[in-house]
């Protein structure tokens, strides 16, 4: 009986400029009424070159470019970039003490941002503007402080080769404690607005069930990867500066709502990641020590011939810097390899068959960044 | 001099033949259905001007708000909506012209022969109570077959739309 | 059918929940800050008029860049950290302690002492504020602080020429390069003396050898 | 009215035409009015709800912001976009307002201030609005965009599916009242609280619920905003849609606010009856009934501020396996919770009080929790205090 109904496919062209895709991403969508039947994404409309831009400025010059790469999270990025050089130049035993807990102090404060601006944008598509809104009244207030240590509000360039630029102003600390004993209750309260409640768990649950082989296979990374119930933490598995002196859990999706590896799971790790933020930051508080913050370091440097590769966690998962120098004031090869591309590569697979609401779901869910996804 | 009914009663009157003449010509199927609406409306209209109010909401909520926007509905998925080029005018030879003009001299003779109230109510008078009565009291059988024709319709429908999955 | 009733249940209780949330936001500040009418400068003047509590804009803010002539020696380093050469420097010889500003008041060098500062001077200080990304490398480059960010951030204008700052006036560079055609005639004088003298020794020595 | 037109010369006939059309602008000018104000209203207790102050720049406290609106809207380009069926674009939007503006007929303002008091006036005002989902699915269609096209699909799925429950829970009122007319309606209940429809019987209030959950799926409020759903459909059926016919559009969705308000409080919360001693006070009257729909509005507002939105399959679901089946439940326990007490007013009156005194229960407890989410946004960030290093 169905194959004598012959149904034609409705082509939809979701995007570049649709409310829901977070920059400029476009969706050519085939679909049988409102049901997806193929989705193919087409990406590079926010495509800046920066990989290539790098090949043409100093080692350090490319910094404030990497707050370009990813501007919801600028530190992490600052940080991976700035490790990689560092690794380049074998001066990792170099960084003051100090230094690399103000390094993880801002990251931390900056993931923190990060998932407060995935989340709220994920309620968003969902219909509900208020917490989206409340999350980033708390942003704003990550974004105080952050100004505070560098004096920027979105591309920090705080980070640099060496350390940090600047030591943090006096009140700095007692600042971020304040705004973590503060956050900390507001998070769950914006939680019970909207993490908890029964539609939007209806709409998050069971769709798009990533399962931990295909979450493998597609090379998810980060969060994306955690929500499908795999344990893999860059910061714990491959600890870096000082998260090995830091106690903390890698929050892993256990299928609370519905599946193991559904849009809920994904969303939910990253709001318990940003209590184990929290409680990061509230170590480093504690055990940050005086001195200096910069390593000793030429204006121009010249890394020794060679490459290396570093990976970082980055809200949006295991972002690595490929470096190849040439013994030149400039890179002469960088390769960036973010969380969202690989986020964006498993969207056809998973979203086949689903309703267009929950492509908006998905997109939501698995945090990308069009910027990142571009570069 | 012409009363507010008798302006109403022509108003409707040529709004129904005139958008009826639409719904039938039209060479947009959409536009014919969206015209329907009007033709349903005006016959509505003349439920009122005859007193019948129950009657005159019952079909704007049933035909003009629940079944012409299921035309509608219907139209829209089926046919290619970029271009809606389909035609309601087609004769198919002297068999429709047969039928159409058996049809038109039925409904004369009926029309002629029955016996029919010409008087207007000066007053409206409440219709529902009574209709509500000879519903459940007069004509109870009628009213529960015909109801148990649409349980019928409806489980048939579910039935057929299962079988496609 | 216990899955059916669970679900009218926590729809109505977590409803229930987020009401009692986003009523309860009605009543507590407003994070608002209106902007013209609230300096929001620094901590201290944006809690004058603002209840909320966002803080105001701190003291190392990266705004639009400011160069301060008078301690800036011409050296080129800022062009160079700068990734997006929206600086551009031109600097010739030039004498900087006898310069004056555009307004008439002599440049003070504060640095005379250095030999190096005396020799060079800026005839073109000229920075793209609407290429420029506020990165702060420039101000941490700068040996003597003198392009630094200032907490000036509003730069809407015209065009976009407008947007190019020009630190160096045409005066001061006129008054420069004129300075520099003496300083350049001076040794060119200097040089010619030199140049004879060595010359007339050469002949002198000439002449002895013959 | 008439009587005053004829005295200056006019024949009875044009004399009634020019004062049908008279109170017919009037009517119109208010409703944009109430329109126009409840998009203020909206906006700014979004704000409220948003730690946000919402527009306050145009006039005292942003109260002309509105005006505003309305005037740039006006003298915007009125596009229409390539390949649209142009005669529908531009009469699609008209369809919505015609069928909010129809409601105002039987619309009651108060004990004895209505228009019309239709006798079969409730059932005028559910069918009237079926125009609304007309204009949608013409717009819809007529824009030659898919999205406008889903969006209108969307609409009229919805509507139609969501009227069979709200017509079912609307028996009940009538069930109790024995009446079809909004006036009768509002006579058959009293001005203390525990005397409204909606506490008369344990069926009333589910019913109340259904009507209420219903009727916001009507009005496309969210969390039923689908046909407009901003995240998916762009702006749904009217993506399109631009300069005034746009306005006209937002107009009659705000005035449907407006009339989903009305219709409440009329049928459930005792409309604008007064205590027996101030009988008679017309005025208060009104002002009891603009209260109450106010407060309804403000729900509603609320609950588009709080709630995300659902899908399309999970909400034809919550009409077809939720709200269907307890409309029925309401309805048949209704009848027979009639034939049970109907020689016992008494016990009607006592489960009515123990009813508004959960209601009493249920909005302390609300108070509590409103109090405890005051005091952890009370918590400090950015205090003088923190400013020690």
């Amino acid at each position: 009986m169905t194959s004598a109904l012959k149904t034609e496919y409705l082509t939809i062209n979701m995007g570049p400029q649709h409310p829901s895709t977070h920059g400029v991403i476009r969706f050519i969508l085939k679909t049988d009424g409102e049901i997806i039947y193929e989705c193919d994404p087409d990406v590079g409309y926010l495509h800046r070159g920066i990989e290539k831009i790098a090949e043409s400025v100093t080692w350090q010059g490319f910094v404030p470019y990497t707050d370009r790469v990813d501007y919801v999270c600028a530190m992490n990025s600052n940080l991976s970039y700035c490790m990689a050089v560092e690794k380049l130049m074998g001066m990792e035993t170099e960084i003051p003490k100090r230094a690399e807990y103000i390094r993880v102090i801002v990251s931390e404060l900056n993931r923190i941002s990060s998932h407060a601006v995935a989340i709220g944008a994920a309620d968003m598509d969902m219909g509900a503007f208020t917490p989206f809104v409340h999350f980033l009244r708390e942003r704003e207030h990550i974004n105080d402080l952050l100004e505070m240590a560098c004096g920027a509000r979105l591309t920090y360039n705080y980070i640099c080769i060496g350390g940090v630029h600047n030591d943090l102003p006096p009140a700095f600390l007692s600042k971020t404690a304040e705004f973590l004993d503060h956050f900390e209750i507001v998070v769950e309260q914006i939680n019970r607005l909207i993490s908890y409640n029964q539609i939007f768990i209806k709409r998050f649950a069971n769709v798009a069930v990533v399962p931990p082989k295909m979450a493998i296979d597609y090379n998810l990374v980060g969060p994306n990867l955690r929500g499908s119930g795999i344990k893999f933490d860059v910061r714990k598995d491959k600890p870096y500066s000082v998260y090995s002196d830091l106690d903390f859990d890698i929050p892993i999706g256990s299928g609370r709502a519905g599946t193991l590896g559904d849009c809920y799971d994904r969303y939910m790790v990253r709001v318990e990641e940003i209590r184990e933020s929290i409680k990061i930051i509230r170590q480093c508080l504690k055990q940050i020590p005086a001195g200096e913050t910069k390593a000793i370091v030429k204006s121009t440097i010249k890394p020794p011939k060679g490459h290396v590769y570093f990976r970082t966690e980055t809200p949006r998962g295991d972002t690595g810097y490929f470096l190849y120098s040439d013994g030149k004031t400039s890179p002469t090869r960088l390769k960036i390899r973010t969380g969202s591309f690989t986020g964006m590569s498993i969207i056809p697979e998973i979203a086949r068959g689903v309703f267009i609401a929950d492509l908006v779901a998905i997109i939501g869910s698995l945090d990308i960044v069009a910027p990142e996804l571009d570069r | 001099m012409m009363g507010i009914p008798e302006l109403f009663f022509y108003f409707f009157t040529i709004m129904v033949i005139g958008i009826g003449c639409i719904v039938a010509f039209s060479k947009n199927l959409l536009r014919s259905a969206f015209a329907l609406f009007f033709v349903l409306f005006g016959v509505a209209g003349f439920y009122v001007l005859l007193g019948a109010d129950f009657l005159a909401i019952v079909q704007i909520m049933v035909y003009a708000g629940g079944v012409n926007v299921l035309l509608i509905f219907g139209t829209m998925l089926t046919s290619d909506i970029s271009t809606p080029k389909t035609s309601s005018l087609s004769f198919q030879g002297t068999l429709t012209v047969i039928a159409g003009v058996t049809l038109f001299v039925l409904l004369a003779i009926i029309i002629n022969s029955g016996n029919w109230p010409t008087y207007v109510p000066g007053e409206m008078m409440p219709t529902t109570k009574d209709l509500g009565k000879l519903l459940l009291k007069e004509y109870v059988l009628p009213f529960e077959v015909v109801s148990f024709l649409l349980l019928a319709a409806i489980i048939s429908a579910v039935v057929l739309v299962k079988k496609g999955d | 059918m216990g899955a059916y009733f669970q679900n009218i249940k926590d729809g109505f209780t977590t409803a229930f929940e987020g009401m009692s949330i986003s009523f309860a936001t009605m009543f507590v500040r407003k994070e608002t800050v209106q902007y013209p009418e609230v300096d929001i400068s620094s901590n201290a003047t944006i809690a004058e008029k603002y209840k909320g509590s966002l803080m105001g804009m701190p003291e190392n803010y990266r705004g639009i860049l400011d160069v301060d002539l008078s301690l800036c020696t011409a050296c080129q380093i800022c062009q160079k950290a700068c990734p997006i050469d929206c600086i551009v420097i031109d600097n010739i010889k030039c004498d900087k302690t006898k310069l004056s500003d555009g307004d008439g008041s002599p440049v003070l060098n504060r640095f005379t002492q250095k030999e190096a500062l005396k020799t060079r001077t800026v005839t073109r200080f000229d920075i793209n504020a609407a290429k420029c990304m506020y990165c702060g490398l420039c101000e941490k480059a700068c040996p003597t602080s003198a392009i630094r960010h200032t907490n000036q951030f509003e730069m809407n204008r015209e065009s976009q020429e407008e947007l190019i700052l020009r630190f160096v006036s045409d005066d001061v560079k006129a008054t420069a390069e004129k300075r520099a055609s003496e300083i350049e005639a001076e040794a060119a004088a200097k040089k010619a003396a030199k140049a004879k003298k060595a010359q007339e020794e050469k002949a002198k020595e000439k002449g002895a050898e013959e | 009215m008439d009587a005053t037109l004829i005295s200056i010369g006019l024949d009875p006939l044009t004399a009634k035409i020019t004062s049908m059309v008279i109170i017919s602008v009037i009517v119109l000018l208010a409703f944009v009015t109430i329109g126009g104000i409840l998009t203020l209203v909206e906006r700014r207790i979004s704000g409220f709800m948003q730690s946000r102050l919402g527009p306050n720049r145009v006039g005292p406290q942003g109260a002309l912001q509105w005006v505003a609106d309305g005037v740039k809207l006006i003298l915007k380009e009125d596009l229409i976009p390539e390949g649209a069926d142009r005669k529908l674009f531009r009469i699609a939007p008209y369809f919505c307002l015609v069928g909010i503006f129809g409601t105002m007929v039987v619309f009651p303002w108060g004990k004895g201030v209505i228009v019309a008091d239709l006798n079969v006036g409730l059932f005028y005002f559910i069918s009237i609005t079926a125009l609304v989902v007309f204009g949608v699915l013409m717009a819809g269609w007529s824009s030659n965009n898919k999205w406008s096209l889903l969006g209108g699909m969307r609409a009229a799925a919805q509507i139609v599916s969501y009227e069979i429950p709200v017509g079912m829970s609307l028996l009940v009122p009538i069930l109790i009242s024995g009446t079809l007319s909004m006036g009768g309606i509002m006579a058959s209940q009293g001005w203390l609280p525990w005397e409204w429809m909606v506490f008369k019987s344990p069926f009333a209030v589910l019913s109340f619920i259904i009507f209420f959950i219903g009727s916001l799926a009507e009005a496309n409020r969210t969390p039923f905003d689908l046909p407009e759903a901003e995240s998916e459909l762009v702006s749904g059926y009217c993506t399109e849609y631009s300069g005034f016919r746009y306005a006209v559009f937002f107009l009659s969705e705000w005035a449907n606010l407006f009339v989903l308000g009305g219709l409440t409080t009329s049928v459930f919360l005792g409309g604008g009856n007064l205590p027996g001693a101030l009988e008679g006070f017309t005025i208060l009257s009104v002002l009891v009934y603009l209260a109450k729909v106010a407060v309804v509005i403000f729900v509603v507002i609320w609950l588009r501020w709080t709630l995300p939105r659902f899908r399309i399959d999970q909400l034809m679901s919550l009409s077809w396996k939720y709200l269907l089946p307890g409309a029925f439940i309401a309805f048949l326990g209704q009848a027979a919770y009639m034939l049970l007490t109907q020689h016992t007013p008494i016990v009607q009156s006592i489960i009515a009080v123990l009813m508004f005194l959960v209601f009493v229960f249920v909005l302390i407890r609300f108070g509590l929790k409103v109090r405890v989410s005051i005091n952890e946004q009370r918590i400090p960030v950015n205090s003088p205090a923190s400013n020690v290093s």
